[in-house]
């Protein structure tokens, strides 16, 4: 599956911090008021080599990133690229020296194309011509790393669909004008890409290492890290904990590292013959010739899988809205935290009670007592890591805040659960817990819509719809699951 | 003195810009343009009449006098929203041959006739009365003005400076803008209210004494002689408390019918009379003696209005030519 | 978690300028003056409140919306109840209504515009105004219609040496701060304007949750219009034209977010309270009109500028 | 796998023809205005025939230019996503300024003039530090002006100087003055703020500030320099207002100040920042100033004669149907 080698033995000691390092921290902290985000954290990579770093939801990976791009300043610590000590820096410093960031959240202006994106990076892209050279140059490195990538550089980046969004960043954080690019650090930058792109964009990163590119690369996906890298390091509660070389580390090992023990990959669920007389919950016709119906029954667990991008979404959407109008309730999980999920000024109590208010008016009013009943009742159930449910929802770690929206599903009185891929950018461990509880309530009667671009996830669902082009192309249940099949499917070789 | 021109004027055309509709004396003084216009029209004296209003914008105003200029009317009354800021569109429409009158408003563009108040009587006038009834003791006086920065406001201001001079044991212990408007002035006199001392008199500009009739009744004081401004709902307050206790006081203001001067003013302008560059209508004031008579007449919540006709504005201007005392408006009958 | 430094809420802020001013102009004028100044100011700040409430719930509906039909919708509304009342006490509840429908309905119409022609809320709301105005010069516009004796005695009235209708207000603002917090509606509000996507898919049926803020705007502005036109002897055309910035002012500085989705009833007194202090402060010094404006202006950027901001993402 | 890349290259392809077309969005930003212009002075031309000519359209667009200049110092404002309601009240204190000191003392009044547009860009700053909502600091601003040019000029006077009004009555060729500059403006707006490097890079900030920042910007560098660039094409158009009046009036333009807002709205811009266009702010703005002004032509009753400006501004703003994304 994974179309990169991974590197030699040779090579791999051969980048050994023998050489000078591009750039090195010591003892680098980072302060957010009361919590420590990187406690003293001890860091370099040299030329050419590509070094994944992994940890669990809130390690401090991002801060880490955020210290070396300047966009965050570090409490204390040497900082040091190439020979030079560096007191005070910022992005603008740290382009001029060649190094590049692909943040986590996408960090380009929807309102412009890709070639003015372009621009607002490059300061030597201005004067006369200055679009046809950004053109050119994002032109270049989208070829160079996406081949047959189909994105055109005029397009606003709005219009584009995420999967090309995150392309575009890709290629831009690569792309070259004045100053040649000595390191780029990758912050999951394949969680919103396709399979496809995600091995062009792991075979590039390897293109650029072998010419003396420095590469750094967050990632939850494990095995990208065990195909590309030289050397993993692993963070936990802000501090390196473990830096092996890749060679000779299995993948095991490495979670062994993070401190999780990760669950088996067997298949979680055998495909039951619909308990007779369980009530048909979904049932939606299908958009014409081509398209499957989708139907579902109480209990189910059905997924949505496919290339990002190919109408799983808006399927779901229309779904949602659909069961909305209908006599079932029905609840949404979005996967977009920041923007569909939660509400950023409001506490995970009133977070996790918002879709279940109805059944906490006491006399006409909200009852203070049922919502922190049961928002506490919830919190438990799944887990929350928090004082009380009285924290601010912005203060929980990302992995946390979904666990709310998890809740917020959950607590509610809904038969039909629609989960928009939830799991992006969640550790191990927390999902691990979620499959779980998924399972129990689905035990229970419940039935789960659920779109994933994480195949593994596929692994839960005893039915699922394959996308193409827009429409629900192949259906596979029980035993058809498995990564090879959807693979097929999702390219279009799966049927006729 | 020549009385009325009567120069053929059936195929003139009178526009009427008016800077703002928003308040019942607007309202009356638009229909009364209108009304004029109209009999005037049907008398065969002018074609026809337009009103354009703006929304309380200069700049507005400007282009819609523009625009009346494009259109080819023959005179254009103007009611201007600022002193100067129309300057240079009265420019444009003199330079095309239209005439401008401009009236209850100092705009100073010289090709301009205006049709005005003495602002400098509104003060004394005020001053004159409160010294008749208060004497030349040591009085306090309170003062509502309009709204800052405005030109009518600061020539209305400027005369009761004026008469000051006169009345020199009088002090004005404060002055509040009541935007010639009920609710603001008495929003503005309840808020000062207490920090004052005894307040003997309240110089007003008009629509502003019934708010600060309201504003003192609220705080529990006694009623000042308070100068009202000819609104219906003055009146009346006038009139029970003369009734309850005697309390007298007088009321003075402009009508809203000064839009008929001005259309007859340039009516006859093109009928080829000669008019002075600056006529003066008169104030009307009503005494204790009238009060029964006009509050009779006005419609309630409305404005004290009268009606001037042609020959009325010929005396008019003739009084002006001849620098002679203005003819008054009668009280009814 | 050891909270170090010890802030005021924001929305005490107003409240606390208020007492500053409160203080300046007692000692400028004398302590006799004190409770004049501060009755005065609840009379007149009680109106901001009403329409300042209804502003505040259609603030908080999310980035962008305001309403700034407050001002025509309030005298339009204040014109069709005195029409209703002719004057007559015994038709106080049918002229109360109409004010209400009337104001509800403007609202819909507002969100109307704002949806269906995908118009900005500010511009939407502008061209209503004009629309609504003109429908009360044509109300007529003419005169001042009067109030019926037992509506202008009520906004009037003192029981024990304190005002009746400020209390009333007090408690309509109490009622609002329940709602927002304990009933659906404010719940839902809040969640809607903090990001109407994720309340979509939280269940919120977002668009009846904006219309509803908009036609208690409505409603509110047309409460203030009736009130009012009973406390100040009738319903003139330009009756309104003080409450356009004021009500925006007050609801901002009343701690309410313009980003949405955080609104403040009871900070809305201490904003009203504060312009209307602040006006009497300024004419009781004697200054210059210029200088009051100036003023004005910088405490206004001054407070703004020193509250403390809730923190959003 | 190379179907794979095809697939998505269609997809995306597919995707971007269904995504209205970007420049057809853009075509149809500054159409639309363009269209409601026309409509407009279809009307008027109709009514008054000898409106269409030289004289005529001077007198038409007379009192435009200033607006015009106003709603592009407005534009600069909501393009960082920000508003300002002191714009009007500010145009006011120029023309004061100007008509009190500008024929006299020139450089006393040139010195006044960048001490104005150092407190805007000021403002900016402190919006952009503390993070404070623009909508309640212009508000703020917007009487800080007013107060200024009450001190200045307690009431409407003052002159301008000669030249200023003999260059705002000058009858250039080919085109009326107000044409000439509405195109000068737009074309220089569309040059600074649609192609240009430093555009994309203005835009951008409006959209999504901290993608921006972390490219490398100041972002308050970028807010300071907008918010003077906006108090600069302000004071251009309290020049071009006093040179229009001869006068200064510290109440003449509160209008402005949602006149621009209106202008940029209808050029196709919106509120969510980086989302505007000079070009139909332009036309925008000529297309409000003649709506404030046809009913003049119209012969509307009076009593409706401010409704009928409220139709005629959602009338002009039906279009944004086809163009306006469904959130505000
Ligand atoms: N703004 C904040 N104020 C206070 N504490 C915060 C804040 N943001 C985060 N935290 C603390 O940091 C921890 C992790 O938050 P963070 O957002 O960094 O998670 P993360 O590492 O991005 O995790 P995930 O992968 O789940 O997104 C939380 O437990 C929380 O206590
Ligand atoms: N702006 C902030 N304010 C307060 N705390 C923060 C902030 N940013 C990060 N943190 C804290 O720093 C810690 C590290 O966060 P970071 O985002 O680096 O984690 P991460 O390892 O990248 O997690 P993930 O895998 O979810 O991306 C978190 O626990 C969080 O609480
Ligand atoms: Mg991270
Ligand atoms: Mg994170």
């Amino acid at each position: 599956m994974i179309a990169t080698a991974p590197p030699s033995t040779a090579e791999s000691t051969r980048t050994a911090i023998s050489r000078r390092p591009f750039l090195a921290v010591r003892d680098a902290r980072k302060h957010y008021g009361a919590v420590q985000a990187l406690r003293g954290v001890d860091f370099a990579i040299a030329p050419g080599e590509v070094v994944g770093l992994v940890g669990h939801n809130g390690a401090g990976k991002s801060t880490l990133m955020n210290v070396l791009a300047g966009t965050v300043q570090r409490t204390s610590g040497d900082f040091s690229v190439g020979e030079t000590a560096i007191d005070a820096w910022s992005p603008h410093r740290a382009q001029g020296r060649g190094l590049r960031c692909v943040f986590q959240e996408l960090s380009l202006c929807g309102n412009l194309t890709l070639a003015e994106n372009t621009r607002v990076m490059h300061r030597a892209l201005r004067g006369f011509g200055w679009r046809r050279r950004a053109g050119d140059a994002i032109r270049r490195t989208l070829d160079a790393i996406f081949p047959g990538h189909g994105i055109p550089v005029g397009a606003r980046v709005a219009d584009l669909p995420i999967g090309a969004r995150q392309m575009a960043e890709i290629a831009r954080a690569f792309s070259v004008t004045d100053e040649p690019v000595r390191c780029v650090i990758l912050d999951e930058p394949t969680s919103a890409l396709g399979h496809e792109a995600a091995e062009q964009l792991l075979a590039y990163i390897r293109k650029a290492a072998s010419e003396g590119v420095a590469c750094i690369l967050i990632t939850h996906r494990l095995d990208e890290i065990m195909a590309v890298c030289d050397r993993a390091v692993v963070m936990v509660d802000g501090q390196v904990t473990a830096e092996r070389p890749i060679h000779g580390l299995t993948r095991a090992a490495l979670v062994g590292l993070m401190g999780t023990i990760e669950a088996q990959h067997d298949r979680s669920r055998e495909p039951t013959a619909a308990p007779s007389g369980a009530a048909l919950v979904v049932d939606d016709p299908g958009r014409g010739p081509g398209d499957l119906p989708i139907r579902a029954m109480a209990g189910d667990i059905v997924g949505f899988a496919g290339l990002d991008g190919h109408g799983q979404r808006e399927r779901l959407r229309a779904l949602y809205a659909g069961g909305r109008r209908g006599p079932r309730p029905v609840a949404y999980v979005a996967g977009d935290r920041g923007t569909e999920g939660v509400f950023a000024l409001w506490s995970i109590a009133d977070n996790l009670t918002i879709r279940s208010l109805d059944s906490l008016r006491r006399g006409g009013f909200l009852s203070p007592k049922a919502e922190a009943e049961l928002a506490r009742t919830w919190a438990e159930r799944l887990k929350v890591k928090a004082p009380s449910v009285d924290t601010p929802i912005l203060s929980l770690s990302g992995g946390n805040q979904q666990k709310v929206l998890f809740a917020r599903a959950l607590a509610s009185d809904a038969e039909v659960i629609f989960l928009d891929d939830p799991m992006r950018g969640v550790d191990v461990n927390t999902k691990q817990d979620v499959y779980r509880l998924i399972r129990s309530e689905a035990a229970k009667g419940r039935c789960f819509i659920w779109y994933t671009t994480e195949l593994e996830e596929l692994n839960n669902c005893e039915r699922l719809y394959v996308f193409r082009e827009g429409r629900a192309a192949t259906m596979l249940s029980g035993a058809e699951i498995g990564p090879s099949r959807v693979l097929e499917a999702s390219f279009g070789g799966g049927h006729d | 003195a020549d009385g009325i021109a009567k120069g053929d004027t059936s195929g003139k055309t009178i526009a009427f810009s008016n800077s703002y509709a928003g308040n019942s004396f607007r309202q009356v003084m638009i229909r009364s343009f209108e009304e004029t216009g109209a009999q005037a029209a049907k008398d065969h004296l002018i074609k026809s009449t337009a009103v354009v209003s703006a929304n309380n914008s200069v700049t507005e105003q400007a282009s819609q006098i523009q625009n009346l200029i494009l259109q080819g009317y023959s005179a254009i009354v103007v009611l201007a929203g600022s002193d100067t800021a129309l300057n240079g569109v009265v420019k444009d429409a003199c330079d095309a041959g239209i005439v401008v009158v401009a009236f209850a408003s100092g705009v100073t563009e010289p090709c301009a006739y205006r049709v005005d108040y003495d602002l400098d009587s509104y003060g004394k006038a005020e001053l004159d009365y409160l010294a008749g009834r208060l004497g030349q003791g040591p009085e306090n006086l309170l003062e509502i003005r309009g709204a800052a920065g405005d030109g009518f406001d600061k020539r209305l201001h400027a005369g009761v400076e004026k008469a000051m001079k006169d009345h020199p044991t009088f002090k004005i212990v404060n002055e509040v803008y009541g935007a010639w408007t009920s609710t603001v002035a008495q929003k503005e006199v309840s808020g000062v209210l207490p920090s004052l001392p005894k307040i003997d008199g309240v110089l007003t500009q008009g629509g502003d004494g019934y708010g600060a009739a309201m504003a003192f009744e609220g705080a529990g004081r006694p009623l000042p002689i308070i100068v009202m401004g000819n609104r219906q709902d003055e009146l009346a307050l006038w009139k029970k408390q003369h009734q309850s206790n005697g309390y007298e006081t007088m009321s003075l203001g402009a009508t809203p019918s000064v839009s008929q001067v001005a259309f007859w003013v340039a009516q006859q302008i093109l009928a080829g009379k000669q008019v002075p560059k600056f006529v003066e209508v008169p104030l009307l004031r009503i005494d204790q003696g009238d009060l029964d008579a006009w509050l009779a007449k006005v419609p309630e919540g409305g404005v004290v209005n009268a009606t001037y006709d042609q020959p009325l504005v010929a005396d008019i201007i003739d009084a002006n030519v001849d620098h002679k005392p203005l003819p008054g408006v009668p009280a009814p009958k | 978690m050891p909270s170090v430094r010890p802030s005021l809420a924001p929305w005490t802020y107003g409240f606390i300028v208020a007492l500053a001013m409160w203080i300046a102009t007692t000692a400028y004028a004398g302590l006799g003056s004190a409770g004049a100044t501060v009755a005065s100011a609840l009379a007149f700040g009680a109106f901001s409140v009403v329409v300042g409430t209804g502003q505040m719930l259609v603030v908080a509906s999310g980035p962008g919306n305001i309403d700034l039909s407050v001002p025509s919708v309030l005298t339009l509304a204040a014109y069709a109840s005195m029409t209703v009342m002719h004057g007559s006490d015994g038709l106080i509840l049918p002229g109360l209504a109409a004010a209400l429908a009337l104001g509800a309905g403007a609202g819909a119409l507002n969100y109307l515009a704002i949806t269906a022609l995908r118009l900005p809320p500010i511009i939407a709301t502008l061209a209503w105004s004009f629309v609504f105005q003109s429908l009360a010069f044509n109300f007529g516009g003419e005169a001042t219609l009067k109030p019926p004796a037992a509506l202008a005695g009520f906004t009037a009235l003192q029981v024990g040496g304190l005002r009746v209708m400020p209390l009333a207000v007090m408690a309509l603002t109490l009622v609002a701060a329940l709602a927002l917090r304990r009933t659906l509606f404010g719940r839902r509000l809040l969640a809607t304007g903090q990001s109407e996507r994720a309340a979509d898919l939280a269940g919120v049926r977002v668009g009846r949750v904006r219309l509803l803020a908009y036609m208690l705007c409505g409603a509110a502005a047309a409460l203030t219009g009736f009130l009012l036109s009973g406390f100040t002897g009738g319903a003139a055309l330009n009756m309104g034209d003080a409450y356009l910035l004021e009500s925006i002012a007050v609801v901002v500085l009343g701690g309410t977010s313009v980003a949405g989705g955080q609104a403040n009833a009871v900070g809305i007194w201490g904003a009203a309270l504060f312009f209307n202090l602040m006006g009497t402060m300024l004419n009781t010094f004697h200054l210059q009109a210029g200088v009051r404006f100036l003023l004005t202006g910088t405490l206004i950027i001054l407070i703004v500028a020193i509250v403390p901001r809730p923190r959003a993402a | 796998m190379t179907d794979a890349t095809t697939t998505d290259a269609v997809l995306a392809a597919r995707r971007l023809g269904l995504a209205r077309r970007p420049w057809l969005r853009d075509a149809l930003g500054v159409g639309l205005p363009a269209v409601a212009l026309a409509a407009m002075l279809a009307v008027i031309m109709h009514i008054r025939p000898t409106a269409m000519s030289y004289f005529g359209f001077t007198l038409l667009f007379k009192l435009a230019t200033p607006l015009v200049f106003a709603a592009l110092s407005q534009m600069l404002v909501i393009t960082l996503g920000d508003i300002d309601l002191s714009n009007g009240s500010f145009v006011g204190l120029v023309t004061c300024v100007t008509a009190l000191f500008l024929a006299d003392a020139p450089v006393e009044a040139l010195l006044l003039y960048v001490l104005a547009v150092a407190a805007y860009a000021a403002f900016g700053l402190l919006i952009h530090v503390q993070r404070l909502p623009s909508i309640i600091v212009t508000l703020g601003m917007s009487f800080i002006w007013l107060g200024l040019a009450v001190i200045l000029l307690p009431s409407p006077g003052g002159a301008a100087p000669a030249w200023l009004n003999a260059f705002m009555n000058w009858r250039p060729p080919l085109l009326p003055l107000p044409i000439w500059i509405a195109l000068l403006a737009a074309l220089a707006g569309h040059l600074v703020v649609t192609h240009s490097s430093y555009g994309a890079v203005l835009r951008g900030a409006g959209a999504n500030p901290r993608a921006v920042e972390r490219a490398g910007w100041s972002l308050l560098g970028i807010r300071a320099a907008v918010y003077a660039a906006a108090g600069s094409l302000a004071v251009l158009s309290g020049l071009a207002l006093t040179g229009l009046t001869t006068s200064g009036d510290a109440n003449i333009a509160p209008s402005y100040t949602l006149l621009g807002v209106g202008a940029v709205i209808l050029g196709g811009g919106s509120f969510t920042g980086g989302a505007v266009s000079p070009v139909g702010t332009v036309v925008g703005a000529l297309t409000l100033s003649l709506a404030g002004s046809l009913l003049s032509f119209l012969q509307v009753p009076p009593t409706w004669q401010i409704g009928a400006q409220g139709v005629i501004l959602f009338l002009v703003l039906a279009g944004r149907i086809l163009v306006a994304e469904k959130t505000p």
